[in-house]
Order: C-alpha cells, then structure tokens, then sequence
C-alpha cells in the first residue's frame, strides 16, 4: 500500500502532462473539429524554442520563464500559419484535414532535423526545479510538480479566456453554431485564427514543459499526439472539463496498469478501456449536445 | 459531388458509342494492367526488381480496400496496418512451424522463449486453417469493431483516431510479446511456402503471379461492389449518414460490410507480403505505416477504381528508388505530396486526367473512373469533398457543371 | 446557381402518378395515428421540449409551428430516435421512443430535414432506389438494378423528376430536392410523414404545387409539417399546433389558433421575452 | 473490344470473361512455375552463385544503415566512420589494388527494408561484401538473405548474442564482452541489489535474462525488472519502483530516447549515481548531450571502446574522424567497431587473396587489426573478435573515461558455454 500514494501522484502528474498536450487540441478538435496532426509538432517547436532561448539566456531559470510565452508565441504562429495556408480552405473536410496535417508534420519533423541535426539536444532545468521536495512522505520531483501547476494555470487561464473575454464569447458562440454566430455579426473567420492560435500556443507552452521531463528531438511530438486525441475523444467535445477530467483519469489509469503490469502491456490496456467506454458514452465523459452532435 | 458517380451512369440520352467507349476503357484498362503484370512485367524486369514489385502488389491489395472503406465509404482507416499485420503473422506463423526443425518449434521461439509452442499458434500447421484464418479472422475482427463504433455512431475523427489507436496498441503488443510473435524482429528467415521452397526463384516468381492474380480478382470485386445496390448505399452512407438511417437502413451494418472487405484485403495483402518480403515486423504494422499506406490512395485518387492501385504502386516506388539517394528530400516530398494532393487534388492525380478529359470533350462525357466535378473554378468551395460533412450542414453549393451541361 | 441548366428546373408534380403511388388499400392506414403523451427533451440543463402532448389521425394534415427554439424541430428529432426523449409517443400500435433510427423508420416513421438532405453524388433515381429498398436482403443488394422498381418510377412521375432521373442529385435545385426527398418518403411508404420545413426556399407556383401534393398524401396517411410560412399554413393546414419555449401553447384549426390571444403575443413579441441573454442555451436548438 | 455496338450488358459479359482468362492464364502459368520449382528439388542455380565482378580494378561493398526513420540519428554516426575508413583505405592503395566502390543503401529503420536493400546490394549490385545494421531487428532480417545467397555481412553492433552465422562477421561486443563485464564490474563494488530497466525488445530481454543467471550465480539479488515500449517518455511509475526497490545499482538497457526522459526522472526523485549508480549500454558519446551532461554525471556505461581510449590508433582515428567531420564530433563503440569491420574485411581479404567468400570465411580465424580500441582478433568459430572491455564514467565534459578494464581483449563466447551458470539459457 506504500505504493498507492506515489502511483497515484505518478498518475496525477502523467495525467498533467497529457492535459497540457491535450489542451490545445481540445481547442482545435474539440471546439473547431479540426484534426491538427502537427500539433505533436507544435509542442516539438515549443520545445526547440526553450533550446534556443537557453542558447541564448544561459541562466536556465531566466530561460525557461522567457520559453514560455515565446514557446506559446511560436507554437501560436506556427498554429496560424497552418490555419491561414491550409486549414481555412478545408472546414468541411476534417478527415482530409488529418491527412494534409500528417503531411505537415513530416515536413516540419524533417526540418528540426535539418536545423538542429538528428540527435537530440539537451535543456538544462534550473537549480530550483531540481530535485525532490518531501510530500505526504514521499519525495515529489520539483519538475512534475511545476509541470502540475502550469497544467492547473493553463487550464484556468483558457477557462478564464473562454468565459469572460469577448473572444471567448466569440469562440464558444461560433463552436455552438456557426451560422447563427456569422449572422449575428461575429467574425468566425477571426474566431478561427484566434481560437486556433491560441489552442497551438498551448502546445507550444507544452512543448517548453516537457523540455524538464524528456527528450528533445525532432520527434518529440509523434510520442504524445495520439494520446493527446485520446484524451480530448474520451473527455468529449466542446467543453475543458471534459479534457482535464480524462486526461487526469486516463494518466491515473496508465500509472496503475503500469504498475501492476508493464509499461507496455498498460498501453494496450488502456485502448481496450477507451473502446470500452466510447460504448458506454461515446460522446465522451462531457458533452454539449447540440443537433450537429447526432 | 466530387468523386466518381458510383453505380449507373447511364441517361436518358446518354448516347450508345459513349457508352461503349467507358465500358472499353475500364475493362480495356483492367485487361491492360493484366497484360502489363503477368506478361511484360515478368519478361523485362530481374528477379529482383519482380520480387520488389510483387512487394508492391501486396501494398496495393491494401490500397484497393482503403480506396473502398475511404473513398466510397468515408471511413478514413488509419489503422489498415494492423489487418495487413494480421494476415502477415498469420501466415508467417504458418510458415514458421512448417519450417520448424524436428521439435516442431519455431528456431526464435527456442532463442527467446521457453521452446515450447503456445497452444494458439497450434491450428496454424494445417494450410487450410491458415487460409481460412487469413481471409475470416481480420475480416472477424473488423466487423466487430466495427459494429461496437458504428452502432454507438463513431464516425469520422473519432472513428480514424481509433482506429490509429488500434495500430499503436497493436504494435506495442507485437513488441512486448517477444515469446510468442518474434518481438521487434518480427518473424522472418521462411524456407517454404505451402511446401514450395523460397529459395527457388521459379516459387518467387509463382508468387509474384498468385500477388498479381489476388490484385487483379480484388480490383474485379470491388469494381462489382460499386456499381451494386450496395455500393449505392454506401455513398449515400457516406454522404449523408442519418438520412440512410431514416429511410429504414442500418448504418453500421452498411459500413462493417465496407470495413470487413477492406479488413481483408489488407490480411490477404499482409499474408503474400510475408513470404514475398520475407519478414513480417512490427515496423510494417504501426501508426506511420497505417498512414503511409493513405499516401498511394490519396494520390491515385481515392474514390476511383485503379487510382488507389496505381497510386499506391507508384508512391512505393518513388519510395524505393528516391530514398536511397536523398533520404531527406523524401521525407520532404512525402510531406508535400500529402498536403499537395489532399488540399489541393483532393480526388488524387487521377482527376486530373479526368479534368482534362472533360475540358476537352465538354457537353460529351463523363468519365467513368475519375470524379465527376473535382474542379470547380466557378464555386471556388471546398465543400465537395467525400469526407463526412457535418450532418446538418450540408453542402449548399452544388451547382455542379458539367454533368448537367451535357442535358443542355 | 447560374450555371443550373433549363433541363434541371422544368418538371411539375404529377397528381395522376400520385394517386398511383397512393393505390394502396385504405385499410392499411386506417389505424395510423400518432400519439404523444408528456414529450420531455433535455439539452445539459436546459429543457427544449417539455411536457408535449400531441395527437395526429390519419388522414389529418397537422402543422407544427412556433417561434425559433420553440421546440418543433426537436419534437421530430424525438420521435426518429435523433435525440433522446422521455415520455411516450407511439404510431400505430408501436413505441418510438429508445428505438435506433432505422427501426423506427422500418415501422412506418420517415421524416425530411430542413436543409434538403439527399445523396448529392447519386442520382436521383438511385436515390429513390435506396429509400425503396431497406427491406432488401443482402444477396438483391450485392447485385445491380438491373431494372426501375415500379413504386420508383411512379414516384419520380410523382415528384416531377422523371425527366432527370440520371442527373446527380447534387445539382437539383433546392426545391426539386425537397421534392425528392417526399419522393422518398413515397417509395420508403412511410406512414407517418414528419416534414421539416419543406416549402422553404421554394417558388411560390412550387409552394402551391406542394401544397396540394401534401394534402393529397395526407388524406391517406398521417402528416406533420413544421413550417414557419404562415401563407402556406393558411392555405393548406387542416389543422394547427402552436409551440412555445418547448410547450403547446395553442392546438387547433387554423382559425382557432389565429384567433388565440398568446399565439398573437408569442409571435409579435418574441425577441422581447427576455430569451437574449440564453443565447448559448437556445443555440442547440436553433432553426 | 467489339467494333460494333452492343447492349450494355454484354459487352460487360465479354469483359469480364476476358478477364478471367487472362486471369485464369496466370493462375495457370503461376502453377507451371511451382511445378517446376518443386521438380527442381535443390535451390536452384542463381541462389547461391555470386556475381561479384572482380575483373575491374574497383571493387564494390555495400553500406546499408538507417539515413532516415528513428534509427537514422544513430546509424547515420556510423555510416560516417564507415566512409572515413572507405577513404582511408582507398587512399593507401586499395585492397588487393583494387579502389573500394561504395554503393550506400538507406536501412529506413525498418527491419523490411533491411531485408530488401540486402537483397538488392547482393544480387542487382552485386557487391562484394555490406557493412551495417544496428538494430537486432534489422540483422535478423538481413540474416536469411546473405545465407541463402551465401554472402557476406559486417555488423558492427554490440548485440544479445546466441547467434554465429557463417555470413556474418559481429564486429561489436557479444554479452560476454559488454553484459558480463559490467556485472563483474558492480560485483567488484560490492553492489548486491540490481535493478533491471530496459525497452521492450529482444536486446534487452536477453540481456536481463543473462543478468538473472548471472546474478543467481554471483549472490546479487534482482530487486525488479522493468521493461517500457521503445519511445516511452514517462518513467515516473518506474523509477517509483526502482526507488521503492531499494536497488544499489541499475543496469540499464533502454535505448534512444527513453533514455533521456529515464534519466531525468532518476536524477529528479533524488537518486544519484553514488547510491546507486546506472550502468548503462546503449549510452553512448552522443547520446550524452542530447540527454544532458547534468543528468548524467557520474554515471557508467559498458562498451569496448571511448573516445578518451588512450592509445595511438585512437589518437589517428578521432583526429581523422574530427577533421572530416568537425571537432565537435564525438566518436563512439559503434562507428569504432564499424571502421574496425572495414579493416578487419580488408584483412580477411588480403590474407585469403581473393573476394570470394568462402575464401574469406576460410581466411577469417586469427586475422587482427590494431583497431582504436586496442588489438582485435577475428574468431574463425564464431565469427566475433576478441574484444577488450571497458567500463566507463560519464564526466562533465561529455566525454566517457574508463575506470575499469578486462584484463587484455576477452574471447567472444556469443552462447555463453564458458560460463556454467549460463547452462540452459540458450
């Protein structure tokens, strides 16, 4: 029973990390129906950017604090970039929009390796996120738990955004009925772009977070984006809640299988559990049911 | 409005000649491609480059059911992998233990595991049962997993996102259970196949000719399935799912039929992949495979017959021959291909053919294979696109051109 | 539409075909009735049908109207198993409610969306075709047609589309689509007919047309028609059904219903009922 | 195929017969050929016939390594050293006077194309030997198609051992050069707690399953083994294991990227490398920086070679090696023993005097070559070379230094028969 308490802060902080890769598609899946397969991609450019910025600031607290906004900045106009060139002409066409967007992930994969070479490069965490603070007896690492607070941040500025800015206004009119909101007089083609840059600088922020934890190479998206579409069709459409409560349950749910089977036996899984639910719910754990639903 | 109008094309005026000419067409280009595969083909290209393309052939037997789950049926199957996998183990298994020494036991299961043979792999020594495995089995479970998504009405992303899911999970499971299925090796190093030695090139040669033979039939039976009541009702699943549903239809069961097909053909293409390659891995299953597999489809045009054969052929190809020198480039042109076609020429290279055709002989004919309206300068809309519009919103600009302006 | 050809906008419906297609025993329909007793449809917290009654005989040509949000569109959605609804409602004999789509069609119900919703890349004879043919086995669905079922080529008189029966139904005009789609109610022998809006964006020759396409049809079998055209209401309603923020506010013909006071003040004072600050809520169910 | 109009459905008739004749032709002709085949009995004539051109004064060998896919980041090292040894020895004269002819293939990391462009080097090249492979994925492949045309491979990589194929020359370290040496190595420490993390493929299952034996044998307890998908980026739940296990050392086989994220994770939960230090053996020079000099300090590796091996081969190597490459480069155990192969085949070949490969397999035994790494020898047996064992520390330059050596190179032993605790394992 030792185990309990660690696993299910393992499972907490994996589940925190999902959340941060999954957040930003829930805005662009979820809220706009676009399949972005770079998004992986978009947290790898987050990621290149704390390498950049630390090459620049080699003060590796000073660095991460620049990386972030910029790594949302980045992430954020890669995003826009996309929507504008490619994404704007296919809304009706999701499914092509997966296949159009893997395209672009292979194309930006291959220039990371182009630009900053095949292997992986190294950011160094800052002195005070190294190491372990003692927590309810156990010995939590100070990167997950920043990593869990940027999660809890981000989640309630978006949610903040969402409800109180009138871009938000603008984004959950357009979500919930395009056409009523065109008529009355919102900009969905403004909403777009916004929506969609903000939902890529997420990943982008996500990208400069997982600097602190893993690798940092040219593929460093691929490993997270199918998680992260997992996590957004389990938590259902249209709603953050539904994000963060899935991407919570399936990391706890990853940590147990993990620690009661094997790392890799966990994944299949926890495939099996999704398809599993999606019968139960296959709307997802929150939904707005809306007529375009069924 | 964009992809080949499935079923008859026929009008009320449609004019004989023209008639026959689209029925020579397709059946002269079938019968061409049979000419080019099992005549010229074996007679000009070494034992090398033959084997390579019997390779292809089997790629392409995937590619013919992605062209019919995806193109007709609007399931974007990003997990075609793992039926192409399937039929690969199954058969690989059944060639291990015909191969196996006097213990009966495959030589890695003696390297990794216990030397004794799981009790699943046992029914795999008969042929027939390897057979019937390969053809029921990925089929099996295609319609299972099919009827729990359809039936709770997954479709679309969520049913694509599944489906790479599937080919992930799949993968990992191959890799982890080393033991038994050969792990990251995969299973490889076959001597026979049914009893023929591998070795001989006279047996690679038969097997080039049973890949082009099995392609052939394939492209024969969906060809039938199209212009069926059945491949009616497809497109109309496709194109407006609810609207199936409240004429009396069941979706689901409409869809499984296209999945399980397309499910397979791609076992049927995994299971002559093994023997043809002579490895079957886990690297040939998984997500980027699934989805490399899309690339061919894509560009030979999705919804029309040989597009998605000749498209898949020539992309392994121009795999094959350009990696080598610049392995880089590829990936880039590989990158490009997918957002060029798919964004630009979402009806693949064969509407070009077919635009051209019509720009020619305008007021005259419609092609057959090859889309009916894919450019449509006038509408400047993406929305004519077979990709499972939301229900609700559909596409209000249909002012299709040519196909009325033939009655005008 | 520029482009869209003389052939494709000729055609007239053709009652003489209609009678045809309604050639069928009277005793079939005689115990047809729609029945619906407290309809209850909830979107996350917020009540968009609530406490619906409703009945509808056979040979009755039933209105449904109301202001947007009311609650009309989202009654036919019940009643096809679209959305989840608690309550009862049955048709002849049978319970709609928590049934799959494709069996409550199979029992009689079809039902036309708003937006015109045909198979743009079918013709419109292979559209037809597949609205005839949901009780087809398998083996007759694997092989072509190899001929036009009669009930089909009556319909196609029926609705006026005879002459493009090999036209893509993509490039119909919007009113010969709406006109196909009840050419595929036809064929479907839906029993209980549940239209969504189908005279909108049409000529008003087409709404006349239309209109005595419908009463005709209805005086065989059961028909709803949800319409916000209070012309063609009045011109061809037998009878009326008032919705309100998701309740009956007033059943009647159309004279009752025109005379009752609320009718008069929901239509005339709607945006001031204070329903702009649900916007969000509303907006699922939108017209 | 009529010149006169006919009705439809004919015409569709005619078609489709048509087709099925052809078809039905070669179904036919596809059964002639297995008749024949079988008839023939014996693979016949082009399986096992070379046709390597000699008659030039060039001489072609394949280099077949990953360009692209996940593994290129790794192979691409090696190729590298592969073509600086191709120069070096076209530059001296050649081998048998002939100048090398370098036809390079991309491995793609995948095993399937491995298998095809081995295939291709064999028999539409027509080369005399190939040079690479890295993952044992990928040498499996490979390994059916140079048996059955009988040909010619240099695998430069450290592997799981249990195999000795007479086609394929394993230039890298076999379990007992690299696995055994390590555990010597903890066990001369006095470590009696071992924590086992590798991926989940066959490297290090065998490996560990070596390290059970071993430490049955040794008095050192196993406290937990634990295997994550090639790729995986969280290792919390495993490290809470380890922590929770109480180990004093690690031997870690997880390759590529899960080693960055492993490593983050070990230094983040407070362990250190002087409680319990890691051994790894797919940690390599360039590995070191992608997973960053300061997660890794202090930490070990097992290999047969550094770049900071002290000996005058060395020396020349890196310095040739920087300078065509840059002086950032560091060199590693893979390109050196990828170089060595190419010096070890031009050995072979010299002393047989000829490409032939049976000349060469008969040739092998006892041909050596001071390679960088210190003296090796090719074993005529088993085809593996006698290697000399090094465990290293990972300092803060980045760089690996030894601190511990076998004493002298140690006789490849790819089964294990020398070691009685390793009965039963193969």
């Amino acid at each position: 029973m030792d185990a309990l308490l660690p696993q299910l802060f393992a499972g907490l902080s994996l589940g925190s990390v999902l959340l941060l890769a999954a957040l930003g598609l829930a805005l662009t899946f979820g809220q706009m129906g676009v399949i972005n397969m770079a998004h992986g991609e978009f947290m790898m450019a987050g990621a290149y950017t704390a390498f950049v910025v630390q090459q620049l600031l080699p003060d590796a607290g000073v660095s991460l604090l620049v990386s972030l906004p910029l790594g949302f900045l980045v992430g954020g106009l890669l995003g826009l970039l996309l929507e504008v060139t490619l994404i704007s002409r296919m809304y009706r066409r999701p499914l092509d929009t997966l296949l159009v967007t893997f395209g672009v992930s292979l194309v930006l994969q291959q220039a990371a390796r182009d630009v900053f070479g095949a292997p992986n490069v190294d950011v160094r965490a800052p002195a005070w996120l190294s190491g372990a603070v003692p927590l309810l007896g156990m010995d939590v690492p100070r990167t997950r738990l920043f990593i869990l607070a940027l999660a809890v941040a981000a989640v309630l500025a978006l949610s903040m955004v969402l409800k109180v800015t009138p871009l938000g206004r603008r984004i959950r009119a357009t979500v919930q009925n395009r056409d009523l909101a065109e008529t009355s007089g919102v900009s969905t083609r403004a909403t777009d772009r916004l929506t969609f840059f903000v939902g890529s600088g997420i990943a982008g922020v996500a990208g400069v977070a997982l600097t602190l934890l893993g690798s940092i190479g040219p593929t460093l998206g691929t490993a997270y984006v199918v998680d992260a579409f997992l996590v957004v069709v389990v938590g259902g459409i249209g709603q953050l809640k539904g994000a963060v409560l899935a991407a919570v349950g399936l990391g706890i749910l990853q940590a147990g299988f993990e620690y009661s089977t094997t790392a890799s036996l966990a994944k299949v899984l926890l495939f099996v559990v999704i398809v599993a639910f999606l019968q139960l719910r296959p709307q997802g754990l929150v939904s707005v049911r809306t007529r375009s639903l069924a | 409005m964009s992809a080949a109008r499935p079923g008859s094309a026929r009008t009320a005026v449609a004019r004989p000649d023209w008639w026959r000419r689209e029925g020579v067409r397709l059946w002269g280009g079938i019968a061409l491609a049979v000419v080019l595969l099992v005549g010229v083909a074996p007679a000009v290209l070494s034992d090398f480059r033959l084997n390579l393309l019997a390779k292809f052939l089997c790629l392409a037997m995937v590619a013919v059911g992605i062209g019919l789950a995806w193109g007709r049926g609007g399931m974007l199957v990003l997990g075609q992998g793992v039926f192409f996998g399937l039929g690969g183990y199954l058969m690989a298994m059944h060639m291990k233990l015909s191969d196996a020494g006097p213990g009966g036991v495959p030589d890695f299961m003696l390297l990794y595991g216990d030397g004794v043979v799981p009790g699943w792999w046992e029914p795999l020594r008969s042929p027939v049962v390897t057979v019937l495995a390969i053809l029921l089995l990925p089929a099996g479970l295609a319609a299972v997993l099919g009827l729990a998504v359809f039936r709770r009405r997954v479709r679309g992303a969520y049913f694509a996102i599944l489906s790479q899911a599937l080919a992930a999970a799949f993968a990992i499971l191959l890799v982890g259970q080393q033991k038994v299925t050969g792990g990251t090796n995969g299973l490889n190093g076959f001597r026979s196949f049914f009893g023929y030695d591998l070795a001989d090139p006279v047996n690679k040669r038969m097997l080039y000719y049973i890949a082009a033979g099995v392609l052939v039939v394939m492209v024969v039976v969906v060809r039938l399935l199209m212009r069926s009541r059945y491949g009616e009702l497809l497109v109309a699943v496709r194109d407006q799912e609810n609207r199936v549903r409240f004429l009396g239809y069941d979706p689901a069961v409409v869809k499984v039929v296209a999945y399980a097909v397309a499910a397979a053909f791609a076992a049927v293409g995994g299971a002559l992949f093994a023997p043809v390659a002579g490895i079957i891995s886990p690297a040939d299953v998984g997500v980027v495979p699934s989805i490399a597999l899309l690339v061919g489809v894509a560009i030979g045009g999705r919804a029309t017959l040989l597009g998605p054969v000749l498209g898949s052929i020539a992309v392994s190809w121009a795999e094959t021959s350009l990696s080598e020198q610049f392995p880089s480039f590829w990936t880039y042109f590989q990158g490009a291909l997918f957002i060029g076609v798919v964004a630009f020429l979402p009806n693949g290279l064969a509407s070009l053919g077919g635009a051209l055709r019509r720009r020619r002989a305008r007021g005259s004919a419609v092609p057959e294979v090859g889309p009916a309206s894919d450019v449509r300068p006038a509408a400047g809309s993406a929305g004519g696109v077979p990709a499972d519009p939301p229900a609700g919103a559909p596409d209000v600009t249909t002012d299709t051109v040519d196909t009325a302006g033939r009655h005008a | 539409m520029s482009d869209t050809t003389p052939a494709v906008e000729a055609g007239r419906l053709d009652t003489e075909a209609l009678e045809q297609v309604l050639a069928a025993p009277a005793a079939r329909f005689r115990h047809d009735y729609l029945e619906v007793r407290g309809l209850r449809v909830e979107f996350d917290g917020f009540v968009a049908v609530d406490g619906v009654d409703l009945t509808v005989t056979q040979g009755d040509l039933r209105f449904l109207i109301g202001p947007n949000g009311a609650g009309k569109t989202t009654v036919v959605d019940a009643l096809t198993g679209l959305v989840a609804a608690a309550g009862s409602a049955q048709f002849g004999g049978v319970d709609l409610l928590g049934r799959p789509s494709h069996r409550i069609a199979r029992s009689g119900v079809g039902r036309t969306f708003q937006t015109a919703s045909v198979f743009d890349e079918l013709t419109v004879l292979q559209n037809l075709d597949i609205a005839a043919g949901a009780r087809r086995g398998p083996l007759t669905l694997l092989r072509r047609r190899r001929s036009v079922p009669p009930e089909v080529e009556a319909a196609l008189e029926t609705v006026g589309l005879a002459h493009v029966r090999d036209l893509p139904a993509g490039v119909l005009a919007h009113g010969q689509k709406q006109w196909l789609e009840i050419g595929m109610l036809l064929v479907q022998d839906a029993r209980l007919l549940l239209l969504d809006e189908p005279v909108a964006g049409m000529s008003q020759a087409e709404r006349e047309e239309t209109g005595l396409l419908l009463q005709r049809i209805g005086e065989q079998r059961t028909v709803v028609v949800v319409e916000h055209d209070m012309e063609f209401l009045r011109a061809f309603a037998s009878s009326v059904t008032v919705l309100h923020q998701g309740k009956v506010l007033a059943e009647g013909t159309v004279a009752q219903v025109q005379a009752d006071p609320r009718v008069v003040e929901v239509y005339l004072g709607t945006g001031a009922h204070g329903r702009g600050s649900r916007t969000a809520a509303t907006s699922t169910e939108v017209e | 195929m009529t010149t006169h109009p006919l009705p439809v459905r004919a015409s569709r008739g005619r078609a489709l017969a048509l087709s099925a004749g052809v078809l039905a032709t070669a179904l036919a002709l596809s059964a002639c050929g297995a008749r024949a085949g079988a008839e023939a009995g014996a693979p016949s004539s082009s399986g096992g016939e070379s046709c390597v051109d000699t008659s030039g004064d060039t001489i072609k060998i394949g280099f077949l390594n990953s360009l692209s896919g996940t593994m290129a980041i790794s192979e691409q090292t090696v190729r590298d050293s592969l073509d600086l040894a191709a120069e070096e020895i076209n530059a001296a004269g050649g081998v048998l006077g002939k100048q090398l002819e370098v036809v390079g293939e991309d491995g793609a990391s995948e095993p399937t194309v491995f298998a095809e462009k081995a295939e291709k080097l064999i028999s539409s090249d027509c080369v005399a030997a190939v040079f690479g492979g890295w993952t044992s994925s990928s040498r499996k492949a490979m390994l059916p198609v140079f048996e059955g045309h009988d040909a010619l491979l240099f695998y430069p990589v450290q592997y799981e051992g249990l195999e000795a194929s007479p086609n394929v020359f394993y230039t890298g370290a076999t379990t007992n050069q690299q696995i055994i040496p390590g555990m010597d190595y903890l066990k001369e420490q006095g470590k009696t707690k071992v924590f086992l993390v590798g991926s989940d493929y066959v490297f290090p299952r065998t490996a560990n399953k070596i390290i059970n034996a071993y430490a049955e044998a040794n008095g050192i307890e196993v406290v937990g083994e634990e295997y994550a998908p090639l790729g995986h980026t969280d290792f919390s739940t495993i490290v809470n294991k380890l922590k929770a296990s109480g180990a004093d050392a690690v031997f870690n086989t997880l390759n590529g990227d899960s080693n960055v994220a492993f490593f983050k994770e070990y230094k983040n939960v407070g362990l250190t490398p002087e409680a319990a230090p890691v051994v790894s053996v797919s940690v390599a020079e360039e590995e070191v920086g992608g997973i960053g000099v300061e997660n890794v300090a202090g930490q070990l590796t097992a290999w047969n070679y550094y770049q900071t091996v002290d000996s005058p081969a060395n020396a020349e190597f890196v310095a040739a090696f920087q300078a065509k490459y840059g002086a950032d480069r560091p060199t590693s155990d893979p390109m050196e023993a990828a170089y060595t192969s190419l010096y070890l085949w031009k050995g072979m070949v010299e002393k047989a005097e000829s490409f032939d490969v049976a000349a060469i397999q008969e040739a092998a035994d006892g041909v050596s070559f001071d390679a960088p790494e210190g003296t090796v020898t090719v074993n005529g047996d088993n085809h593996h070379i006698a290697k000399t064992a090094y465990v290293g520390e990972i300092r803060e330059d980045g760089l690996i230094y030894p601190v511990w050596q076998s004493d002298g190179p140690i006789e490849p032993d790819p089964f294990l028969e020398g070691y009685d605790w390793a009965e039963g394992l193969s």
